[in-house]
């Protein structure tokens, strides 16, 4: 296991190499000049020439991907070149609002998505089972901007059961959490369902039953650890998935995580931020499908990580 | 020449403003968009100032001020007994070194080039001085300012936000940081800041002008989306949506009696217009030029941005001195276009580009301004790009043939004809990375903007605006861009807020301001 | 011995009458629903159990026996399938008009089942005491910890080794066997009134299935419950069953207590059936082995070994000594079986044989030598080679038409045109006893046997010199499996195959086999013609085997045997370790036994 | 009557088919397919106004957007264009995206995952590792950045999506082929001489259908979307061609004001992506053998 989880993290930091390298490189052949942004509309082209050769710009890509990776080595993410700030400090000051964000996310996400389709394989076949079948389409396609204000018009501002935006109660993340969860829900709960009348259909199912068990504990305790095995690889992708969600939710309900931040950096090409945004989600991610392939070893006893 | 305080103000109170985007930083010398630079205003003081919701100058920090007959010497008196928030007092070597400070290579002031006229500053700009010669401290409280030429604007260079005076022990002890703890002399001080959330101002006991502000405090919540802030305007959790009244929700705010009440109305100076690279065929023939000039329906534009604009006949807004009133500028007029257009060798038009800022409603706009060209058979595809793709994309010699320069269209530094010239129309910002993206230089009118921010000498103000003037007529005689609209502000407050209108559309404090707006209950 | 059993068997004793019997099924008819069709799968079934009796339920495949037992259970696959006529009745109750609270009660509390297949009937992720305790506490408000005493009791009845440490353990961390021990361990440990053993022993080796039965015997005994046996295996019926029901299609074709049927059945298809029982004897009859002709496969000190990795940076630590310096040939139109009990490494050697895991030592099979062929000498290989997998349904791409597996191989070496193919194919049809107008379906469309038979003809497409039959016929009920046995045998007779084949059944093997070898732990301990080791077999784990064997006469008294309830030993080594070589002697005429006679476990 | 029963004993080849045929739901999805198609392809005829046309009478006196009416039947958009034309016009950008890069990203996650399951050893695990690190790799950083790169056309946004929508599936086939390439009957097939093209070709892939079929069709929604998002950040199908994505998100703080420009293309979107979900359904059913005669 610790063998295991030492090498997994080795493969992860050259992982992570390779995106800081794909990302360095993207951003280098880039056709916008962060140079001209950070030096504004009045600068003179000395003053632009000047700022280049501070920043370094000026050096060939190789030597300019070095002193970055130097710098990480170091902690130093570099400043950003418009807010002029640490970008540590940045994305440190954010990160514990977005992850909070996805954890709720991916709680409501599974709660929903589950929940749904274990019914969804239960009444397999009936109207009901039609019926979510279309509302995970309609989870599936709708597009999060419009999710998050419906939801924050009706919820939020009609019935006033939550807090428009903002941040800090649990009442604040209810709304997001949601939206972001949304459109994982309907994925899960198509993914559910067929794993589940999988399983419904297997032999130890049947034993359970001739054991004289109740339904509901028949499904909860021997059906749903045995679906939800294929589905747990699912979750550390997902984090993936929610990447692009959360500028918009975050957007959407003043969430203070760093999706604003990205957002804003990609616009005007703050090569710092983008670099440490992308690395730090890249680190998400990594760790996300690590944990999710930790944790199968507890659900599904015959794996053993090698 | 002062402003007269509102005799209805109420001291107390905290307001609360949100903005889309997080506060970029608050360094006098740093800060440059929209968004920070009322705050800095606030936080900070220049040697100059305006008089509140006008374009008037007033001395700032500094008491009073001579100028020297050959206009090339300016003599400030500081004001005594002002003292930064860290309770330490202002002197004439804080404005040295603040001047020094934004003009050093190390600082990466974008603002750096407006102190262009100040003698020494080749020197700082080249690295071979650390301090500005022309800049002299003659007495605590008094400093001199020598230029290397008479410049006109200097005043208003004065009161720039990068003109403020910072006091250097704090700025040595932050260093890079200094925007995250700024220290000034203002009416606000800067007491929490929690990154990616919210901004708290509260107000400078100490301040020097008296009775001022009115407010406790100012909370700047930021990462709120524009429709959401207006959502909690309604419900009285908002008092100023920064980022104004979102297109989507306009209507229904003006078809609002109540909600329409808390709408302020005022100009601003800014225009939008479209670029013709007059490097890049067919835009170098002048004739070209004019045709699209007169394709262009500006009234139909301005409806569809639900009429928050006027249309624009020249590159300055009607506020700014200098404008030419009775200039009716190019008549809508396709037909003529056309013909115009196969004069010029065209008959069945052309292909093109319009190069246009990504952010709504900018590509509406180049659609609609896509329309008008079909119709006189000029074919413009449009590419739809993030900011910083398109001011590349314009700063690249032959590259875009046209842009629209919404979203990032020019907004004036300074109330004065000055600054629509020299970057973004003069042959100084026709160069590789620079903002005439029209690439027009006409060296003749160079010559004439020289001679006219040479006249300093107030009591020949009206010389000098008519020679901007006429440089702006030339101008369109060659029709380097079309101008389409001048945009109207639109602010939104909450009921509770007190103050004169014109506080709310400010032409300089941007979206209002701070130091003299007040609530009423 | 609990409280509550008492007392139901208290209020059970009614004062004067006959014993009660414990379950009655008067006419159960089950239909199933399909194409909007009510067709009849069991028809008419009625029988009475006694308490305390056993009843075994023989029959070939598909003839109902397991559907009976899950209409017992109430647990009939809703909505196809349903009980169309007749009850069930348990204490007077009608079981089939219960609703399904009521149901569940009764459900592993008064009557209990154990399913066919250990392997899949527990579930994967829960630990064996969690199941166990679970099944207790259905029924009795007990709590955790008394629930687990009780759970670890019902292991202990089941004697199973180390029983505290298995109740944290998985399913898969147990043998087969074994795990067949938790299931009747689960089934008791509520003391039912009548327990349902659908094949209990089918998927297990003779010697697991011996202790399997002992077992239930043992628990019959100890607490009177009454056994519906399920069971194709007509030794199996004759050792522990009072009475038997012959099933066909269906419908019941004879019944009456054991001794009777097999000593003088009524209906010609339960003489079938009791005819095609193996029966093992002392080796002698049928054919001399064949003469010395030229091996077609050669094996020289074959070594399979599995590398278990671990540590920091997953360095082999261990290995699987699978194969352990095995040599053997087998002959041209021979049958050359291999016997031994699970996991001894027969699979092995016959992946080995097929090129499917890399070997040490050499393999010599149709003249190539197998190791560094190239891709094309490994197909010529191929075409000269051809396995019959144990489970047919695994072996055939579920997604293909039965006529396209079948054709496959000659496509894959590029034989015929189509039509010749198809024609081809056709005749290997009608050869293993299957229609022509049954090549457009698929796999799942036939029977267990039908699909072994699908299984052979593929093999047979090539006529290849070797056949590697790996457990072939073990899953197959009796009738079905004498027919496969024919055909291999014709087959063999026609084309001059020579067969390795491979089985744990050793009354099989008997009947089928030129010449045998017995392994235990990857090696080999004894080797001989069919006579040399059935008329005289040496080493004692081959006697062991022959004992296992249930024989098909109820008459037989089964010498006392020692019981054994351990773990297989484990061919797993760390590394540098290897387990001590056997060295095999010939006693005579080609009999290799191990060396030291006193050679035990 | 003998006839009916060998046609049921034997069904004909045609018979997947016809099987599909008769489920009313995979005809209803059909049909809708089939519709939108053919709005997309006959856009020019059907449309009662060119998709860019900017009309005087589409807007108000304030300029807002016109609703549905008798004119306009789906209403007009914030230039005041037909939005029906539009939607019209957008099936074909909409389709090309939806299906071709949707279809492309699937094929090309598909065969990784199908290799790195299959051969295992240095070519597996370079690709899994190459598959880790894009699903590391933001996707929408890297459509921005391709897309900025190469000048944004709707062929250009199509690879783009295609090249970062792959991930998903290449992890979740990979999975299932390396299960798949245990199973007894792929080593029957190699006994056999089989050569790897076959196997996994005949054998391996048909069994991943049903599984890319879920993934295929949840996918049409979520890269309709992703254009959106791309032509949002200025690197996407350029103005004024219309895509229903585009149009939802122009438009999206629209929805109180303007609710049929959000909600008629959501709509739209969604019916596509129902509509290969419902045939999709219906072919993995149809063309699983396994669950023939079960209903
Ligand atoms: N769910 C079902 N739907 C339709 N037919 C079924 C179903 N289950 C079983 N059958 C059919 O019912 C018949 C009896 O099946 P059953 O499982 O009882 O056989 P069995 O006697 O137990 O055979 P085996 O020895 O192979 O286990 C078979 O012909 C089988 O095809
Ligand atoms: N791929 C493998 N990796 C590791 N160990 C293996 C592997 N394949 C087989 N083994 C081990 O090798 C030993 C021999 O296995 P094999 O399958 O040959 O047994 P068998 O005699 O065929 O048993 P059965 O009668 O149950 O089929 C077993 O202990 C098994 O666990
Ligand atoms: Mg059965
Ligand atoms: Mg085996």
């Amino acid at each position: 296991m610790l063998a295991y989880v030492f090498r997994r993290l080795v493969q992860s930091a050259l992982i992570l190499l390779g995106v800081s390298f794909i990302t360095f490189l993207l951003l280098y052949v880039l056709p916008a000049d962060p140079v001209r942004q950070i030096a504004g509309r009045s600068a003179t082209p000395e003053t632009v020439e000047n700022i280049r050769r501070q920043l370094g710009l000026d050096q060939p890509f190789i030597v300019q991907y070095g002193r970055y990776l130097a710098g990480l080595f170091h902690g130093d993410m570099g400043r950003s070149y418009l807010q002029k700030t640490e970008v540590a400090a940045l994305i440190m000051a954010r990160l514990p609002a977005t992850l909070l964000l996805m954890l709720g996310a991916i709680v409501a996400e599974l709660a929903i998505g589950l929940s749904l389709g274990v019914l969804a394989a239960v009444r397999r076949g009936g109207a009901l089972d039609q019926s979510l079948m279309i509302a995970s389409f309609v989870a599936v396609s709708a597009p999060q901007f419009v999710v998050g204000l419906l939801l924050l018009y009706v919820f939020a501002v009609k019935l006033g059961w939550f807090p428009i935006g903002g941040y800090g109660h649990l009442s604040n993340l209810v709304l997001p959490a949601m939206t972001l969860g949304i459109m994982g829900s309907g994925w899960y709960s198509r993914m559910m369902r067929s794993s589940m009348i999988d399983v419904l259909r297997s032999d130890y199912i049947r034993t359970a039953r001739a054991k004289g068990l109740g339904r509901a504990r028949v499904l909860a305790l021997h059906a749903m650890p045995n679906a939800i095995l294929p589905i747990i690889a699912m979750i550390g992708i997902d984090i993936g998935i929610f990447m692009s969600g959360i500028v918009v939710v975050e957007s959407v309900f003043g969430w203070p995580g760093i999706g604003q931040l990205a957002w804003q950096a990609i616009q005007r090409v703050d090569i710092p931020i983008i670099m440490g945004v992308t690395l730090v989600s890249a680190c998400a991610i990594v760790l996300g499908n690590l944990l999710a392939d930790l944790v199968t070893p507890f659900i599904d006893p015959r794996i053993k990580l090698r | 020449q002062d402003y007269t305080p509102d005799p209805n103000a109420k001291p107390g109170g905290n307001i609360v403003i949100t903005y889309k985007d997080d506060v970029a930083t608050l360094d006098p010398a740093i800060g440059y968009d929209w968004q920070n630079w009322s705050m800095i205003k606030s936080i900070f003081d220049g040697l100059m100032d305006y008089v509140p919701g006008t374009t008037e100058l007033r001395p700032g920090l500094a008491e009073s001020y001579e100028i020297s007959p050959d206009g090339k010497t300016y003599t400030f008196h500081l004001r005594k007994g002002v003292k930064f928030h860290n309770g330490r007092e202002m002197t004439a070597e804080d404005v040295k070194y603040s001047l020094d400070r934004v003009t050093t290579p190390a600082t990466q002031s974008p603002g750096a080039g407006f102190f262009g006229s100040i003698a020494g500053y080749d020197a700082m700009a080249d690295g071979s001085a650390t301090s500005l010669s022309g800049v002299t401290v003659l007495d605590p409280a008094t400093v001199k300012i020598e230029l290397s030429r008479p410049d006109a604007t200097f005043l208003h260079v004065m009161a720039l936000n990068f003109s403020s005076v910072v006091p250097k022990e704090e700025v040595e002890k932050w260093g890079a940081d200094f925007g995250k703890h700024p220290v000034g002399t203002g009416a606000f001080k800067l007491s929490d800041w929690t990154i990616g959330q919210k901004l708290l101002l509260t107000k400078n006991a100490d301040y020097w002008r008296a009775g001022l502000p009115y407010l406790d405090s100012v909370t700047f919540e930021v990462g709120q989306e524009p429709i959401v802030a207006l959502l909690r305007l309604q419900k009285g959790e908002v008092d100023i949506p920064g980022d104004g009244i979102p297109p989507a929700k306009f209507t229904e705010v003006m078809n609002n009696p109540d909600e329409k009440k808390q709408v302020v109305v005022g100009g601003q100076l800014q225009t939008g217009y479209i670029t013709l690279n007059v490097e890049m065929k067919p835009f170098d023939n002048v004739e070209v030029r004019r045709a699209i000039n007169m394709a262009i329906n500006k009234d139909r534009i301005v409806q569809m941005i639900n009429g928050r604009a006027t249309p624009a006949t020249q590159p300055l807004p009607p506020s700014m001195p200098g404008y030419t009133k009775e200039y009716a500028g190019y008549a809508f007029d396709p037909a003529k276009a056309k013909a115009m257009l196969a004069e010029a060798g065209y008959p069945d038009g052309f292909q093109t580009q319009l190069y246009v800022m990504n952010t709504d409603p900018n590509p509406r706009i180049a659609q609609a301004i896509q329309q008008d060209l079909a119709a006189i058979g000029v074919k413009a595809e449009i590419k739809a790009l993030a900011q910083a793709n398109v001011i590349e994309a314009g700063g690249t010699p032959k590259t875009a043939p046209m842009i629209w320069s919404g979203g990032m269209a020019w907004i004036a530094d300074f109330p004065d004809p000055s600054n629509f010239y020299g970057p973004i129309l003069g042959c100084a910002g026709a160069v590789e990375g620079g903002w005439n993206w029209s690439w027009y230089c006409n060296k003749d009118l160079d010559a004439e903007a020289a001679k006219a921010d040479s006249i300093v000498d107030p009591a020949k103000q009206g010389e000098r605006l008519a020679l901007w003037s006429d440089v702006y007529m030339k101008i369109m005689q060659d029709a380097p861009w079309v101008p389409v609209f001048n945009e109207n502000r639109y602010t939104m407050k909450s009921a509770r807020m007190g103050g004169s209108d014109d506080l709310y559309v400010d032409p300089v404090s941007i979206p209002v301001n701070y130091d003299y707006v007040y609530v009423t209950e | 011995m609990s409280a509550t059993a008492e007392l139901r068997s208290g209020a059970m004793t009614a004062p004067d009458a006959p014993p009660r019997p414990a379950l009655s099924v008067e006419g159960l008819t089950i239909s199933v629903r399909a194409e909007g069709r009510e067709r009849a799968l069991v028809r008419d079934l009625s029988f009475t159990l006694a308490p305390g009796e056993t009843i075994a339920i023989a029959g070939e495949s598909g003839s109902g026996k397991s559907l009976t037992s899950l209409a017992i259970m109430g647990l009939l696959p809703p909505p196809a399938l349903r009980v169309s006529a007749g009850a069930i009745r348990l204490d007077g109750e009608d079981l089939t008009r219960l609703p399904e609270g009521r149901m569940r009660a009764i459900r592993g509390n008064r009557i209990a089942m154990i399913f066919q297949e250990p392997m899949t009937s527990l579930n994967p992720v829960l630990s064996i005491g969690r199941q166990l305790s679970e099944a207790i506490r259905a029924h009795a408000p007990v709590s955790r910890t008394e629930a687990r005493r009780r759970a670890l009791e019902a292991l202990k009845a089941v004697r199973i080794s180390e029983p505290e440490r298995r109740l944290d353990q998985f399913p898969h961390e147990l043998s087969g066997g074994m795990r067949q021990r938790v299931m009747i361990a689960m089934a008791l440990a509520l003391r039912p009134d009548v327990l349902i053993a659908d094949e209990p022993t089918t998927a297990l080796d003779v010697t697991v299935q011996r202790e399997v039965l002992d077992l239930l015997r043992d628990l019959q005994r100890e607490m009177g419950t009454a056994i519906i046996l399920i069971t194709h295996d007509m030794g199996v019926v004759a050792e522990m069953a009072e009475r038997v029901i012959v099933m066909k299609q269906g419908q019941v074709v004879e019944t009456g207590p054991v001794a009777q049927i097999f000593a003088a059945p009524q209906q010609p298809y339960t003489r079938d059936l009791l005819a095609a029982v193996p029966r093992m004897g002392d080796g002698s009859g049928a054919p001399a082995p064949a003469a010395e002709t030229a091996p077609v496969a050669r094996l020289r000190d074959l070594c399979v070994r599995f590398d278990i990795r671990g540590g920091l940076l997953s360095r082999v630590t261990h290995r699987v000594h699978a194969v352990e310096g095995v040599s053997f040939d087998i002959r041209a139109g021979e049958t050359f079986s291999l016997v031994g009990e699970s996991g001894c490494g027969k699979s092995t050697i016959a992946k080995a044989l097929t090129g499917l895991v890399p070997h040490q030592g050499s393999i010599e099979v149709a003249g190539h030598r197998l190791g560094g062929l190239s891709p094309r000498e490994m197909k010529a290989l191929r075409r000269d080679v051809q396995i019959v997998f144990q489970d047919p349904m695994a072996a055939l791409d579920p997604r293909m038409r039965v006529g396209d597996l079948v054709g496959e191989p000659l496509l894959i070496h590029g034989i015929g045109t189509p039509e010749t193919r198809r024609a081809r194919v056709a005749t290997l049809f009608e050869r293993v006893g299957l229609a022509r107008d049954q090549l457009d379906r698929y796999p799942h469309e036939f029977s267990g046997g039908q699909r072994q038979r699908i299984c052979i003809a593929r093999a047979f497409a090539l006529q290849p010199k070797l056949i590697i039959a790996d457990e072939s016929v073990s899953a197959l009920d009796v009738s079905v499996q004498a027919r496969v046995l024919d055909l291999l045998a014709a087959l063999k007779r026609e084309f001059g195959i020579a067969y390795l084949f491979i089985s744990h059944d050793m009354a099989v093997v008997e009947n089928i086999s030129d010449r045998v070898a017995v392994m235990f732990m990857g090696q080999m301990v004894e080797m001989g013609t069919r006579a040399q080791i059935f008329g005289n077999p040496q080493h004692p784990y081959t006697r062991r085997l022959m004992a296992a064997v249930p024989v098909p006469d109820p008459g037989f008294e089964r010498p006392p045997l020692p019981r054994l309830a351990g773990e297989v030993p484990s061919p797993v080594y760390p590394l540098g370790k290897a387990p001590r070589r056997q060295i095999l002697r010939d006693i005579g005429g080609g009999h290799l036994v191990v060396g030291a006679a006193a050679e035990g476990r | 009557m003998t006839d009916v029963i060998s046609a049921e004993a034997a069904p004909q080849p045609q018979g997947a088919l016809r099987r599909l045929l008769q489920r009313k739901l995979a005809l209803i999805g059909l049909a809708l397919i089939v519709v939108v198609t053919a709005g997309a392809i006959f856009a020019p005829w059907i449309a009662p106004f060119a998709p860019e046309d900017q009309m005087f009478d589409g807007l108000t006196l304030e300029g807002a957007p016109m609703p549905p009416g008798d004119k306009f039947w789906l209403g007009t958009d914030l230039l005041g264009r037909d939005l029906f034309s539009r939607i019209l016009f957008g099936a074909r950008t909409s389709l090309v995206i939806g299906v071709v890069a949707n279809g492309l990203a699937l094929l090309i996650g598909t065969l990784i995952g199908v290799t790195a399951g299959y051969f295992r050893g240095w070519i597996g695990a370079v690709l899994m590792r190459f598959t880790d690190l894009m699903m590391a790799f933001p996707a929408l950083l890297l459509a921005i950045c391709l897309a900025a790169i190469f000048t944004p056309s709707l062929w250009i946004v199509a690879m783009v999506i295609a090249l970062v929508n792959w991930v998903q599936t290449a992890r979740v086939v990979y999975t299932e082929t390396s299960a798949l390439a245990e199973r007894e009957f792929v080593a029957a097939e190699r006994t056999l001489g089989a050569g790897t093209g076959r196997i996994l070709f005949r054998h391996i892939l048909p069994h991943l259908v049903p599984m890319i079929i879920v993934w295929g069709t949840l996918g049409i929604s979520t890269t309709v979307l992703l254009e959106a998002t791309l032509s949002y950040l200025g690197v996407g199908v350029q103005p004024p061609t219309p895509s229903w994505g585009n149009i939802i998100f122009e438009n999206q703080t629209y929805f109180q004001a303007a609710p049929w420009l959000v909600f008629i293309p959501g709509a739209a979107i969604l019916a596509l992506a129902l509509a290969f979900n419902l045939v999709g359904d219906a072919l993995r059913d149809v063309l699983d053998p396994t669950q023939r005669g079960r209903d």
